[in-house]
């Protein structure tokens, strides 16, 4: 594998760069006046196609294909929120609520990485496992549990746990991805041509519009950079790095292809800036949104978006190719 | 003239995530009714989990004067401290402003 | 025809499903946030599609294949409103005005029904005419009228009767059918085919997301079941297979295909839920919305959607196959 | 300091067919202007109309207490029964106040 | 009872183009915060230059008594000559109103 | 050139059709509801699409083909503010600020009406050159400062000249135009392809969805029309076939082909409706906006779509063709 080649082929992707004119549209401060709720609908719009896609692709696969990538999930996602929390205590010296808050956030997922890094492999020939975006959905809520169980142990009380649960369990992310899932795989592939044109055709097209929107909104959370402080900096790209090898490590344990551990690394590497945000909000009120927000939105996004997805092909094709 | 009951109007405006449980407090104690208007804004304090998606909400309740006291005891004890809310309390004059008590 | 094979057909297509997965999102309190203007741009995206490839079909339809059922449908939106009145007077002993209220939307005409009706026999290889939109639009309002009329002949002076009839003629969906109609008419196959592909190949999709919203609007609507009594939940399904055995019947007398009768039979059978709420509610406000809302939005709908749809075409088929 | 003229702002929350009536009536009755925002809300009384298209739309108009009466007089009688509606008048200064008289 | 301070509740209805302009006007007079909502509306001037856009901003801010004026003054002197705007004041009571000041 | 079948060609195009039937339903107080943040939407899809549709050409192009056609709109964008200027105060005895506020919008350029003259031009089989959108960006802006500079000469003071600039360089139409072509430009269409379906394909039916809509607020300024007097309604047809004649003339001199200078005619005949109003609005606030939105809006915008393209691509069949 070219891995020069893939970054440059990353970076000039019609992807990366809306992202890249989104956030020159927030450094120039140009009104563009993209409307709230055409995010909203292309949120909705992405979520529900690649849980269909996946639903459709999912009666390829049997269980006995399924398992072990699926238990490797779960268990990344226990994983890794304890290994945040424990570098943002240890190291980060960030106080028990904040450092729970943030990994919540590297423990889950963000599915708009999740997409770019399938762009990504389809792009180099290198597809990953059709059932992936069941995956994405397992991969969401465990950490965002563990987290706060982390607080919780030490922390009785708090009214609103099972609150949070509900926000995640039936999010617009896991409850759109499992139910795309569902409806694809009961359509199955004849039934779902009819709708593929406008779900699969128009994909990385609306992909380009929401991402113009996303480098928007991460731009704004640059501003906070000088709040979060260096080491927070460097725990958004670093964590990642480490995360996106464990994920590459396990996935290609559990059998998946090159593509597969390597949209698994994406995922594992990604923090959520969705599902978990409004889950932390409701939970741990007390926790600062600046820290978690700007490090997920702000710093690991983009360095996913970037750097990381080509690193984690890397890495798969080293380990897998 | 029409009658017209003398009320407050008590309005508040919090962040998007805590839509549900404002709605929830003010029913159970005791408003009969609300108006929801989504809408932005800056105040003292920094970001929001909200903020991101770019919105608050602004929740205006007709109210009795009880309500209104209630209802800024709970503000001040449940919500103040962690969250992005602000709330005031204005008299009106009410059409048929009996049943909103 | 094997009417097994089609129900489930029917049940697994995708946009049963999203309508499933709508309800289901209303039930478990999930947040999506479907964006209210979503949901209204999706519909005059719908209605102007239908009409627009129902216009460029017009050119091939000459008026000795048309005026046979233009008349069927006239005749059907004049009859349905009376017998829906007679029997919620007669055997569901409501009072003149409610009953109007019910029986102008059950004489008048759900686009969606009829769009899923369309979608399904295309499906089962038995398209409809090319000109149906054209009578959808016809359907629309006759039965309302006649539904006001029926309540005005005794209760003189409603000051808003000339509004609720604007309302219904410029209303969103007469318009936009018979807008899209006249450009499509206008424009031709050839001048068509450059909009085509926005039009066309997106539209299976498109209704795909728009029945998710209805879905959880519908599901909204079931929490009034108890409040409308047993006899209106009766009402909804039984009404809606004697009227689509009338429009079956009246269509394929009209001569037209099993397809296009069936269809029609669909149209019938369907109750409006756009247009005329929002007439009745100008014209006869004293009605209350929770009877006919929820008959013909959380009753009638997903009767029609599920099961009612291929049991006009399994009819269809035995009068004209 | 700017003079401010003590006036009425009214408002009226309605279920969204009335939209394009209230403004009607507010005008001949002799309103000079209004602001719209669509709103949401519950309220004592059931399902509306408009409830599926999920809004409804609040009216705001600043008027002199005479207009403010005579509004309140046409919904009590004109809207009340029948239609989703509630209305309130606050006292308000407004800055050139005399343009809206 | 929990603490409400009395203060008043600014709200300027303007058309779309001078929202920035506005916010920075009053922040610079001291506002500490503002609540904005989109709007449409019709009043006495005729077209503007955001009408075709459709819609209006309703900006709100909860300010003491001296920012009101101030802010009234500006409107009157750089806004009034040339633009739709409408402003208007009431008296509110805040929760913890002490950080609006 | 058969002339009269292109101006029926262009008239029973599905975006005329469209214009007029928004404008109908306006006219008919047709409650379509057409949610105002669709019509910002299809804007921003509109202007990305061109954008990135002329960068991947614009690597085709050469700077040797660039430079004379640049220089011929920039020139353009200088001469056509201070030759509506005088006409405005010479013949139609306009005071300097309204003149200037006019003059600005008939030296600007609307972008739909490029889309527009680029459909027809590619209808009629004569496309114009692939880096037209690059100089749509570059006829936008000089126009703006040369008419606010007229005025500014004798007043001097205006405290927000340089905001109103800040919007015009900043606004959507410019910087979505000029982003859209530098990520086209960098992705290369080979990266492009993968958007193509979503940006390409749909692009026309998306701007029948756009014309329905501007024909409705187009026809709001109708009702203006005796307000802004007979001289300004002759103004918004013959300077449009001025100053459209001159952008065919130098076009063709810069050695554009037929459908390229044709186009720019259109361009430079076009009034901008949405960077300049909000320009003038702000730096020229006592400018009475019924002037220019009536004219731009209501006279020049749908002259231009029926009868003003057609006749700029017969001009310039007939210098160059
Ligand atoms: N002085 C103010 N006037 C009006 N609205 C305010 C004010 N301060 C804050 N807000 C609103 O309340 C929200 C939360 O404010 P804060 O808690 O101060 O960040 C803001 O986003 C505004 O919508
Ligand atoms: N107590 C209240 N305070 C504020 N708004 C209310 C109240 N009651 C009703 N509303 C609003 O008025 C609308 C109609 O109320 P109702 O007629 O009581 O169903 C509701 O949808 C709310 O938007
Ligand atoms: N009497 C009024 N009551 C409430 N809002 C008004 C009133 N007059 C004007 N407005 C609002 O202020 C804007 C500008 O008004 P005007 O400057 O009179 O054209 C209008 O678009 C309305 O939103
Ligand atoms: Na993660
Ligand atoms: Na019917
Ligand atoms: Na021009």
């Amino acid at each position: 594998m070219d891995a020069l080649g893939a970054l440059t082929g990353n970076l000039l992707s019609p992807i990366v760069l809306a992202f890249a004119l989104g956030m020159l549209a927030t450094l120039l401060r140009s009104p563009i006046g993209f409307p709230e709720e055409l995010y909203r609908a292309l949120s909705i719009y992405l979520l529900l196609a690649i849980g269909l896609k996946g639903g459709v692709e999912l009666r390829h696969a049997s269980l006995a294909q399924l398992w072990a990538p699926a238990l490797a999930t779960v268990l990344l996602g226990l994983i890794t929120p304890v290994s945040a929390y424990g570098i943002l205590r240890r190291l980060g010296r960030f106080d028990r609520i904040n450092a729970a808050a943030i990994a919540a956030h590297y423990g889950s997922v963000s599915a708009v990485t999740f997409i770019a890094a399938q762009s990504f492999g389809r792009s180099l020939g290198v597809p990953e496992e059709g059932f992936m975006p069941t995956l994405v959905a397992l991969l969401e809520v465990p950490a965002i549990v563990v987290a706060l169980l982390l607080v919780r142990m030490r922390t009785p009380g708090a009214a609103s746990w099972s609150e949070a649960l509900h926000e995640v369990l039936t999010g617009p992310s896991v409850f759109l991805l499992l139910g795309g899932v569902g409806v694809g795989y009961l359509a199955g592939p004849e039934r779902f041509a009819a709708v593929a044109p406008f779900f699969v055709s128009g994909f990385q097209g609306a992909l380009v519009l929401f991402l113009l929107e996303l480098g928007m909104v991460a731009a704004r959370r640059l501003r906070d950079l000088r709040r979060v402080g260096p080491f927070l900096i460097g725990f958004g790209v670093l964590v990642p790095m480490l995360h996106g090898a464990l994920g590459v490590l396990l996935g290609s344990w559990a059998g998946l292809s090159v593509g597969g551990s390597a949209v698994l690394g994406a995922m594992v590497a990604s923090a959520s800036y969705i599902a978990a945000p409004a889950a932390v909000r409701i939970a741990l009120p007390e926790a600062n949104p600046t820290y978690y927000l700007t490090a997920s939105l702000g710093i690991t996004f983009p360095f996913n978006l970037t750097l990381g997805i080509p690193l984690y092909f890397w890495l798969a094709h080293l380990i897998g190719g | 003239m029409v009658s017209a009951v003398e009320l407050k109007l008590l309005t508040i405006v919090a962040e998007r995530v805590l839509e549900e449980r404002l709605i929830r407090d003010l029913r159970s104690l005791g408003a009969r009714g609300y108006t929801k208007t989504e809408v932005t804004g800056e105040g003292s304090r920094g970001v929001r989990a909200s903020e991101w998606e770019g919105k608050n909400v602004k929740i205006e309740a007709i109210v009795s004067p009880e309500v209104a006291d209630r209802m800024f005891e709970r503000l001040a004890e449940a919500y103040f401290p962690h969250f992005a809310v602000i709330a005031y309390v204005i008299p009106v004059h009410v059409v048929r402003g009996d049943k909103y008590i």
